[in-house]
């Protein structure tokens, strides 16, 4: 393992002294490991929060800021942060109007988010309302099971409804505009390579040279298949087509189109993979309204990318551009 | 060392029982971080290692007053640690084996195993999964029905807690054909089919250690 | 090889194209594999432009715009560009205020400038002024060899001199406050594996699992030496320190500093490095005023990074905070 | 075909250099390129391919008037293709050669020798490279300086073209020891020395495609 890191185990606590050293916007609860604007409480603001575990960065520490997160809860890396942690950094981004949690649909990040919330209306009385993404279409929708993964479109959710919360929304208006962004976008991926778990020192699956997992998790999930390595040109259409025929998306809509980069994939190779997606996308007939390209959602090294679809509206659109100042993104101010 | 009646669980026995569980995930964590990564995110092993360490930290030295209390302790313990979704279960199990048990000094093993049925309770409302979603609940389950028969059928606490720690190890077994419904592996579908489940893996430790300890003293006088 | 390209020698066109598709603010002279605004020329303004060989993304093209460079030019990867692109982006650039090239020093982009310099001066009597950076202190500097190559104060420079460009400056003060930028600024890195140019293949080095390449160019080139692999607070000891008393820095000293990214690294080690670093900077006396982490000036899919420190004073940081809108640096705007 | 004087060296001759320069190029595209990874870039390989196959296609079919024509033209394709370091020297060495054989139809040995005389001087205004810097110059200058000798021995024009072949070749293996001062390979320091350099060896292929082709026609009358 080729890391540039110290012990394995300290990889999530100095991260976060990283950021916080790198961002003076932001400051580090070190011992709930949460990330939190330095201008909290914020009076009157609903608070933004979300969490997960770590590996996925910018995603989510690199979101907190004026326009998007108040909050970032950093569990161990790919695991979900425990109730404990999701309850302090709730007090942290409650200034009284309550706190959206925004929450992906793994099982774990569900129950311990759900507990801190329970916890959370025990002790304090904050009023907590949690949304679910679960946009990856790489897997089969069914409530038998635990559901789809929350991947690409957390990131795109967590800027649309911080901009909605920013405009002094109430919280069910705040969760109704995240709840639309959830149902509107959908995203699938590819890995080209494994990533490596610190702690477990070697690549959590093996690909042959001329292999790729289709449809594979931000975790390092196996994903749909395994398929022949392919042309740019071919692994968009494989990523593309099932997110278009999933909501399904049509001729006349338009879209916000991300791409995204799994961590160990450089932007020169997004650039040649955003320029097949968005030729696919004028084929059939669907608008880009605006566009992402880089590693904003990544799954440690992993060498992939993921292609995320979000249906926008002028409202939606006017969200998206409206003022944002976080470590990864930032526009406007 | 607290008082013990002969024949009933005390204080010390689930300590025993915490430690082996402990030492065994310890022994076994490369090997439930290897089942997690291939059907999951490869850090079964890590969470639990990290989560039975802490548990074992908290009562270890100053046990709490009672089984009950011990078993509470743990199950804060594990789900102020271990994070995932096994920490809101192992966490939610133990938590419920503690309400269950109450404040008594001791407990019977038809206290016990009562106990662990109220644990199982506690994961299926957690977690909602059912028999054959391919997750700790399939070792979880068959365990305490054995259990529960052997002490119904007048067997021994040994004979109980060993027909348990088997049953764990055979629905753990029968983990590996099923196709998961709950949890990270469900992402895989059919392709989750023939790699045996971690949290049912960790789960017939779980068992392993309370044949491995309880027995011990709980032998004694039971049958 | 596993990249998410088509045809290795299509990489560089069909990343452009993916640039213009993504980032309306910018065009893109295709036959001259030119970056450039949508609102050039701007009259009175001294145009800045800089370019390279491609695989170094987002530098230059994510550097263009507002604030920043008027125009960027692509070579192939890992080679200079020929004149007549640099003469294309130079008539593009000039605003007939005159235009500043900013040259990284390799023999071959510096020749390639030379003569395009030439061409312009020839051909439209444009003003060229050209200022070259030469930060890497992993290089003995001799006036007898082709001296230091340039790496990431390129970025600190296009970011500042286009700072003084947008403000109206006139071309000597520009190319002034560049000058000052290379000379109060030093880089060394550090890379954990080779990059794999596209049309090679293979990686362009070999390293062992325990091995790291130290001191390493940002084309693959060879460091200084071969090192055991070490935990990140060794790591950035052998980065720091030599970059400290190139100048050298001292106590008191304010600086920006840069952590960069060579492409195959991710974040949360980038986050933990610029920890290490930062704690060896506080040792030394020198106040951290800015940062900038994340992968800038990158070697294709190299694992690797590599520390910028840049002496600033109050006039280099206000021209640094001020407002830049490109795809890869924004604020303000 | 253009008429040509016997003994001298026509626009077909230098097409022919240029075509055979091409081919050898693109029988050592991957040997230069690993030379280039070794104490470079990994793209000398590449860089001259593109400009090789370039400046052959500008010229074949439709061949400029005269050889100096010829070579200016090629000049300024490699110059407009090749990119690099080699890129402007190559290109500055045709263009130079080009302008030092004017606009006669045909040159002699002699005044062909003298162009590439003109050719190196070029490199060296443009690269400021000596002896022994580890670099193209190091396979150019003994070649050129082989063929005047040569040719002032009264030697043949054949026998000048694979003197000038045999020391660059020479040149280039020469490189091997050196520690680079000019170039990327500066870089390395005393880490240079021991690898042979890219443009030394593309150099030594420039001269080889001379003496193979070169002098088909013009060793005819020359001796
Ligand atoms: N809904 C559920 N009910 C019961 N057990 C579950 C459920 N979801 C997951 N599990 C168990 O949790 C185990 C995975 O735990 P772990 O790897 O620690 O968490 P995560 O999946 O969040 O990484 C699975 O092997 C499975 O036995
Ligand atoms: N200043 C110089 N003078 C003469 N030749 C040089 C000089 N610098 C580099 N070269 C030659 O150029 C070769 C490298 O060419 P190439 O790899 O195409 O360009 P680059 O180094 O820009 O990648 C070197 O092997 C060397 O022979
Ligand atoms: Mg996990
Ligand atoms: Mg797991
Ligand atoms: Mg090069
Ligand atoms: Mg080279």
């Amino acid at each position: 393992m080729k890391k540039l890191i110290n012990d394995p185990a300290d990889v999530v606590p100095e991260a976060l002294a990283g950021i916080e050293a790198a961002h003076p916007d932001l400051r580090v609860d070190h011992a709930n490991r949460v990330v939190y604007r330095a201008d909290l409480p914020r009076p009157g603001k609903v608070g933004l929060l979300s969490g997960g575990g770590s590996g996925h960065e910018p995603l989510h520490g690199g979101f907190v800021g004026l326009g998007m997160l108040d909050a970032a809860i950093a569990g161990e890396v790919f695991t979900s942060p425990v109730p404990d942690q999701v309850l302090a950094a709730t007090k942290l981004a409650d200034s009284g109007a309550g706190v959206l949690h925004v929450v992906k649909n793994y099982t774990g990040d569900v129950m311990n988010f759900d507990m801190a919330a329970e916890l959370a209306a025990a002790e304090s009385g904050a009023r907590v309302v949690s949304v679910v993404t679960d946009d990856d279409v790489a897997v089969q929708d069914s409530t038998w099971t635990a559901g789809r993964r929350g991947v690409g479109v957390t990131v795109l959710l967590e800027k649309i409804a911080g901009a909605a919360a920013e405009q002094g929304r109430s919280l069910d208006e705040v969760a109704d505009v995240a709840r639309r962004v959830n149902a509107a976008g959908r995203s699938m991926g590819v890995a080209l390579t494994s990533c490596t778990v610190p702690a477990v020192g070697h690549p959590t699956f093996e690909l042959g040279e001329d292999e790729m997992e289709l449809g594979v998790g931000i975790h390092g999930e196996p994903g749909r298949e395994r398929v022949p390595l392919a042309p740019a040109r071919d692994i968009a259409a494989m990523l593309v087509e099932p997110v278009l025929s999933d909501l399904p998306f049509g001729r006349g809509d338009r879209v916000l189109c991300f791409v995204n980069g799994l961590g160990g994939t450089p932007l020169i190779e997004l650039y040649v993979f955003y320029n097949e997606v968005q030729r696919i996308l004028g084929g059939a007939g669907v608008e880009v309204a605006r566009s992402l390209v880089g590693p904003y959602i990544t799954s440690l090294d992993m060498a992939g990318t993921s292609v995320t679809l979000l249906r926008v509206d002028d409202e939606l659109l006017s969200l998206w551009d409206a003022p944002v100042r976080t470590p990864a993104l930032r526009w406007g101010i | 060392m607290a008082d013990t009646v002969a024949g009933e669980v005390s204080t010390d026995d689930l300590l025993a029982w915490v430690r082996a569980f402990a030492r065994l995930v310890e022994e076994n964590r490369e090997a439930l971080t290897e089942l997690d990564a291939a059907i999951g995110d490869a850090d079964h092993g890590a969470n639990m290692h990290r989560g039975t360490t802490a548990a074992l930290a908290a009562v270890d030295g100053a046990p709490p007053a009672s089984p009950g209390a011990l078993a509470k302790k743990v199950g804060m313990t594990l789900v102020s640690t271990v994070g995932g979704a096994s920490g809101p279960l192992y966490g939610t199990f133990f938590l419920r084996v503690g309400t269950a048990l109450g404040d008594a000094a001791t407990a019977t093993p038809a206290e016990v195993v009562a106990a662990l049925r109220a644990g199982i309770e506690g994961v299926v409302a957690r977690g909602r999964a059912e028999a054959g979603d391919k997750t700790m609940v399939d070792a979880l389950t068959p365990a305490v029905a054995a259990a529960e028969e052997a002490l119904a059928a007048g067997r021994s606490w040994t004979e109980a807690l060993t027909a348990a720690a088997g049953a764990a190890a055979a629905g753990r077994d029968a983990t590996t054909a099923m196709v998961a419904r709950k949890g990270r592996a469900s992402y895989l579908g059919e392709r989750s089919a023939g790699h045996q489940d971690p949290g049912a893996t960790s789960a017939a430790l779980l068992l392993a250690a309370a044949a491995e300890t309880l027995l011990g003293r709980g032998a004694a006088g039971s049958t």
